[in-house]
């Protein structure tokens, strides 16, 4: 047991365990951030920015998932600015990639769906890219829809940290990065996949699909992801 | 031990002595591809063939300053300097100064532009005006020889360190003179150190970030090419201090020369024991490797410098944990830039308090230079912190050429900004700049003249960083994107004031929520001109007919 | 005083007039406060002067690019009704490729194609990529959903037919 | 030698179904002497990579995926590598190569103009070859000889101070001498 310090979370006053993340003291206390890349169970990539909270006397923001909490931190998780900036993020990612949610298998279970909503983006400010992005269905069970993809490397940790396969990874940079299976070769035909399926439960989008799914059925169980994890540990 | 160095040094002084004249040929990167390679062979041929192999000696060196007046010879001691001297011209000069011993008037450096042109070349302004320290043997010694560096004064302060200094001394001697890196971000160079040698491993690594990506910065290149024991003996003093046994030498693969001439220091010094088990005969033992960078700009940024080190796709990693603590092979690590290893040598041989004795209370110390662009003297500067930019630009630099007026000067590269005409007289230091809406950067400095746009300068840093942000987070990822669509469009006529405002939008969202310092940086450029220049801006956005549409852009990126 | 509404479609699927006459009964409740003076379902070929418009589908082609136009100039209160207008949606999936390729794609090259040839004088040009309204004019309001509900749409209307500035808390809004 | 014999061997056997280099061609014998020296340490991926596109000019498929299993790297993590940094590639480049610096001080010494007249004269984009591989044309960002600016690299020679018109007329010389 680390050394117990208190903060202040949005003006309240609280008792945490140093060593902990900002993060992880927000959902304790039943503060929501929102987050893309952080999963439960998966290594912290703090990569979508979208959990980034103020810190009293300091001008930079910080990602809660990657941060520790430190003692008298005086924590501010959603001020005007910082849901400007979170609404911009969220627009950004529909401008990146072609997100037709009327027409998306994962419509009305989607993180990406809901967190729109949640950021009260009623349209997008930026203009779309609309790059062109290839489907992969080669796969017995399931799909990969790049249009839908967001970069979030959920499933590139979960094939390499839980399954270990490494079946995934990504290409490129930039704008132009692209999920990959193996060697950029069609995932049916991957000689390091095992079909295991945890890709596409913690896809937060309907870019990894199953095929045994349309729209309206969808069920994805990214939750499991931490709770085998969990398991794991106790029987290490 | 000592003593091999001081045999060694008087070796060669002795060798030097008799020759009554030296001509040193500059074989910087700049010089070699405009032949200063032929040239020396030929100067050697021409001294032979006049039978003055005896009286005057022939040697290459490192980057000698002004890149643009080469291929450049000095005679020593006579400290005349030639510029543009080509192969064909070296019997001529050999037979003219080291014959007849009368100076080649039309050849003299600068002699081929406007400003002052003189005899002894340490009096014209370019020179005279700079202080080299971290530069002090490139364009003296050659860099390709251990002992010419040895004689310079080499290796001493490592001798020192290693047998009369402690490790809290020699971190509280860094300390003291108030070196801050040289990279750019000018963190506390003693400070880090500290930090370092604080965490308890058995095993620690200092790396030496030679992956200079700044477009229009060339300091590092020059240090490297012109003097890499200076940096191996800067990197051996850091191992010693923070208690590392490995170093990385980690460098672009643009640089080839760099490459050859530190891969040849390291073998060098090793058959020497200056590396290796029994550095100087003492119980330190450090061991060094280069490692080749793969053309990733986002790879001089510390985390993604170890990711690739660790061969890995360089991508940052989020700090804390920092590398002091975590770093390379999660191991405490030290990594400094190639200048603050240069500069580590000098301030152990004189002191941190003669090094803090220079410059400005906050920014101590010398800052090295690349000039480019429109500037009449282009090349690698050092100048004291704390010297004015008008100073660097009209007296070192000398101005802007055909007549042209001065618009604005561009430091820090893609993270940094442009300061115009009327901030030229503040001093540069880390702080300064940074108000002025620019950053002191790895010290790149370009300046720009009437006929430079600086809505294009803004796009063309965006597309820089676009091109190279790694896509790990998306501020940067997409971000740099949106910002250079909306600028291409500006520069193409098409833009709206929407688009203007969306820019300016974006912008502060990208730089505060930005991984890395990469997009924490990219809109740098982009608001620094709409600061000083949005009347540019305003000037590329056509003017909307009465009564016509008011939303955004009625054009396609 | 009574005011004067406009719907009318653009690139879109025509969904958003469906669920808008899914108002059903309420539509009576609609009549009460304004006028339908344009609309598909109107017969008016002119588009005059209204306090608000329900602009569905996405900007398509060369004719849409002017209508547009005219209707922010001739329109108090622009919405962007449902996906297409608000984020160009189906139509922008062809924003991808070049509009020659997606043309000769649609006629000439899909299997049931008999001695095809690309459209020139029929239907109005396409432009190079499909667009949401806000890229062209301003929009006043975005009521996104493919399509939006009835529900939402009956609501949207009563606030702004009566002055008042609807809000899309986060149970009311949603895409797709 | 014999070891890095026995490697090539092991792996031709261990095939499965994709194209095996062949065993004689010395290129594949430096690579594998290469991942031995750093004993197919996973760190030393990019360096391994160097060694091949130096073997080869590019980084050939077939030799990617023998430094994948012989590094027992993950394939994806290789390809992910390979593609991240710009200096490797995946295609061949041409015979000859020009390089066109558009670092900061070459673009404000109009780079530029340079790209431009090549792409109008000779059909070629940074990043395309000809079609008989005689000629590649590529970018750099700062190739640090900023004094020279525009500076060009063609075969490995800095080119300073170019002008478009001259750098078309040197390029169409060194591709016609090829002949």
């Amino acid at each position: 047991m680390n050394e117990i310090v208190s903060i202040q979370l949005d003006g309240n006053e609280l008792k945490v365990e140093l060593g902990r993340t900002i993060l992880d003291v927000c959902r304790e206390a039943g503060v929501d951030l929102p987050v893309m890349c952080y999963l439960e169970g998966l290594s912290v990539v703090g990569a979508c920015r979208l959990c980034v909270v103020e810190i009293e006397g300091s001008p930079r923001l910080f990602p809660a998932c990657t941060t520790p909490v430190a003692a008298n931190q005086a924590i501010r998780t959603q001020t005007e600015k910082l849901k400007r900036y979170r609404r911009m993020i969220v627009e950004l990612f529909f401008a990146e990639r072609n997100h037709v949610c009327a027409v998306c298998v994962a419509n009305n279970a989607c993180e990406l769906q809901d967190l729109a909503r949640r950021v009260g983006m009623d349209h997008v400010r930026f203009p779309y890219l609309f790059p062109e992005c290839g489907v992969d269905a080669s796969h017995p069970h399931a799909v990969l829809d790049h249009n839908r993809c967001i970069l979030c490397t959920r499933c590139v940790r979960v094939c390499d940290e839980v399954e270990g396969a490494h079946t995934w990874d990504v290409m490129g940079r930039g704008h132009a990065s692209r999920v990959i299976a193996d060697f950029n070769e069609p995932w049916g035909s991957s000689t390091t996949c095992t079909s295991c399926g945890k890709c596409v439960q913690v896809c937060p989008t309907g870019a990894l699909w199953p095929k045994a799914a349309s729209m309206g059925n969808l069920r994805k169980e990214p939750g499991k992801i931490g709770e085998l994890v969990a398991k794991r540990k106790l029987n290490a | 031990m000592l003593g091999k160095l001081d045999e060694i040094t008087a070796r060669v002084r002795q060798r030097s002595q008799e020759y009554r004249l030296k001509l040193q040929v500059c074989c910087g990167a700049g010089c070699l591809s405009s032949g200063a390679g032929e040239l020396l062979e030929e100067l050697k041929r021409a001294v032979a063939a006049q039978g003055l192999e005896g009286e005057v000696g022939v040697v290459p060196t490192g980057c000698m300053g002004p890149c643009n007046q080469g291929p450049l010879v000095r005679v020593s001691p006579d400290d005349t300097m030639y510029e543009k001297v080509v192969a064909g011209e070296a019997a001529g000069l050999v037979e003219c100064h080291c014959g007849r011993g009368e100076e080649v008037r039309a050849k003299l450096l600068f002699s081929g532009g406007e400003g002052p042109v003189c005899e002894r070349a340490s009096e014209h302004p370019f020179f005279r005006l700079q202080r080299r320290v971290a530069l002090e043997n490139c364009g003296v010694i050659n860099p390709e020889s251990l002992e010419d560096y040895i004689a310079a004064g080499g290796y001493r302060a490592l001798y020192h360190a290693l047998t009369g200094m402690s490790r809290e001394e020699v971190i509280a001697e860094i300390k003291q003179s108030g070196l801050r890196g040289r990279g750019g971000a000018g963190y506390p160079t003693g400070l880090k150190w500290e930090t370092v040698y604080k965490h308890v491993s058995a095993e620690k690594y200092v790396i030496c970030n030679g992956d200079e990506g700044d477009p229009g910065a060339f300091m590092d290149r020059g240090i490297l090419e012109g003097d890499p024991h200076r940096v191996l003996e800067g990197m051996a003093i850091a191992a010693y201090a923070v208690g590392a046994r490995k170093g990385y030498l980690y460098v672009r693969a643009e640089y080839p020369l760099a490459i050859k001439r530190f891969e040849l220091a390291i073998k060098n010094a090793r058959a020497q024991h200056l590396l290796g088990s029994q550095v100087l005969g003492t119980e330190f033992q450090f061991e060094v490797e280069i490692r080749v960078g793969a053309g990733a700009f986002v790879c001089g940024e510390e985390t993604a410098l170890i990711a690739s080190i660790e061969g890995r796709r360089g991508q940052p990693q989020p700090r804390p944990p920092y590398p002091a603590e975590r770093g390379l092979w999660g191991k405490p690590t030290l990594i400094n830039n190639v200048e603050t290893f240069a500069n580590i040598v000098p301030i152990l041989i004189q002191g941190g308090e003669w090094y803090a004795s220079i410059g400005t209370p906050k920014s101590a110390g010398t800052k090295a230079f690349a000039l480019a662009g429109k500037i009449n003297n282009t090349g690698l500067i050092e100048v004291p912190m704390g010297t004015t930019l008008r100073q660097i630009i009209f007296d070192i630099g000398g101005g802007v050429p055909d007549g042209k007026r001065f618009k604005a000067a561009q430091t820090g590269g893609p993270s940094g900004g442009c300061i115009p005409e009327e901030h030229l007289d503040v001093p540069v230091d880390f702080e300064s700049v940074v108000k002025l809406g620019s950053i002191m950067g790895s010290g790149g400095l370009i300046v720009m003249d009437e006929s430079s746009s600086m809505v294009d300068v803004a796009r063309f840093f965006m597309e820089f960083c676009m091109d190279e942000s790694c896509g790990k987070c998306v501020p940067c990822r997409v971000g740099t994107k949106q910002m250079y669509d909306l600028l291409h469009r500006i520069c193409e006529g098409r833009g709206t004031e929407s688009d203007l405002a969306l820019l300016e939008e974006l912008a502060p969202m990208v730089k505060e929520t930005s991984l890395c310092g990469l997009g924490m940086t990219a809109p740098n450029p982009l608001l620094s001109t709409l600061r000083y220049f949005r009347e540019e801006y305003l000037a590329l956005i056509p003017r909307r007919a009465e009564g016509a549409s008011v939303g955004p852009s009625a054009h396609q990126p | 005083m009574r005011k004067k509404l406009a719907t009318v479609w653009l690139g879109g699927c025509s969904g958003c007039h469906m669920s808008f006459l899914d108002l059903d009964e309420r539509l009576l409740e609609i009549a009460q406060w304004a006028d339908v003076v344009k609309s598909p379902v109107v017969d008016q070929k002119e588009f005059p002067e209204v306090d608000v418009v329900l602009v569905e589908g996405a900007v398509v082609n060369a004719e849409h690019e002017e209508e547009i136009v005219l209707m922010r100039r001739r329109s108090r209160v622009l919405v962007a009704f449902g996906d297409c207008a608000v984020t160009a949606n189906v139509p922008s999936m062809r924003n991808a490729w070049p509009k020659e390729v997606v043309l000769r794609r649609s006629y000439l090259e899909v299997p049931g194609t008999v001695e095809g040839r690309v459209p020139t004088e029929e239907v109005a040009a396409l432009i190079d990529r499909v667009r949401p309204l806000h890229e062209l004019v301003k929009v006043d309001f975005f009521l996104p959903g493919c399509p939006p509900s009835a529900d939402l749409i009956y609501y949207v209307l009563t606030e702004l037919l009566h002055d008042r500035v609807p809000v899309l808390d986060e149970a009311r809004l949603k895409f797709g | 030698m014999a070891r890095q014999y026995e490697m090539i061997m092991r792996h031709s056997r261990n095939s499965s179904g994709t194209a095996e280099p062949p065993r004689t061609d010395t290129r594949y014998k430096r690579i594998a002497a290469a991942m031995q020296k750093h004993q197919c340490r996973p760190d030393a991926l990019i360096e391994i990579l160097h060694k091949v596109q130096d073997a080869f000019g590019y980084l050939p498929m077939e030799a990617v995926r023998f430094v994948a299993r012989e590094m027992r790297v993950p394939p994806s993590r290789v390809y992910g590598v390979a593609t991240f940094y710009h200096f490797f590639s995946l295609k061949p480049k041409g015979k000859h190569n020009c390089v066109i610096c558009t670092g900061t001080a070459c673009h404000v010494r109009g780079a530029q103009a340079i790209v431009n007249e090549i792409q109008q004269q000779l059909g070629l984009r940074p990043g395309q070859t000809t079609a008989d591989g005689k000629l590649g044309v590529q970018i750099a960002r700062c190739i640090g000889c900023c004094g020279l600016a525009p500076a060009v690299v063609l075969d490995d020679q800095v080119l300073a101070k170019v002008k478009p018109g001259e750098m078309v007329e040197t390029l169409r010389a060194r591709v016609g001498g090829a002949r």
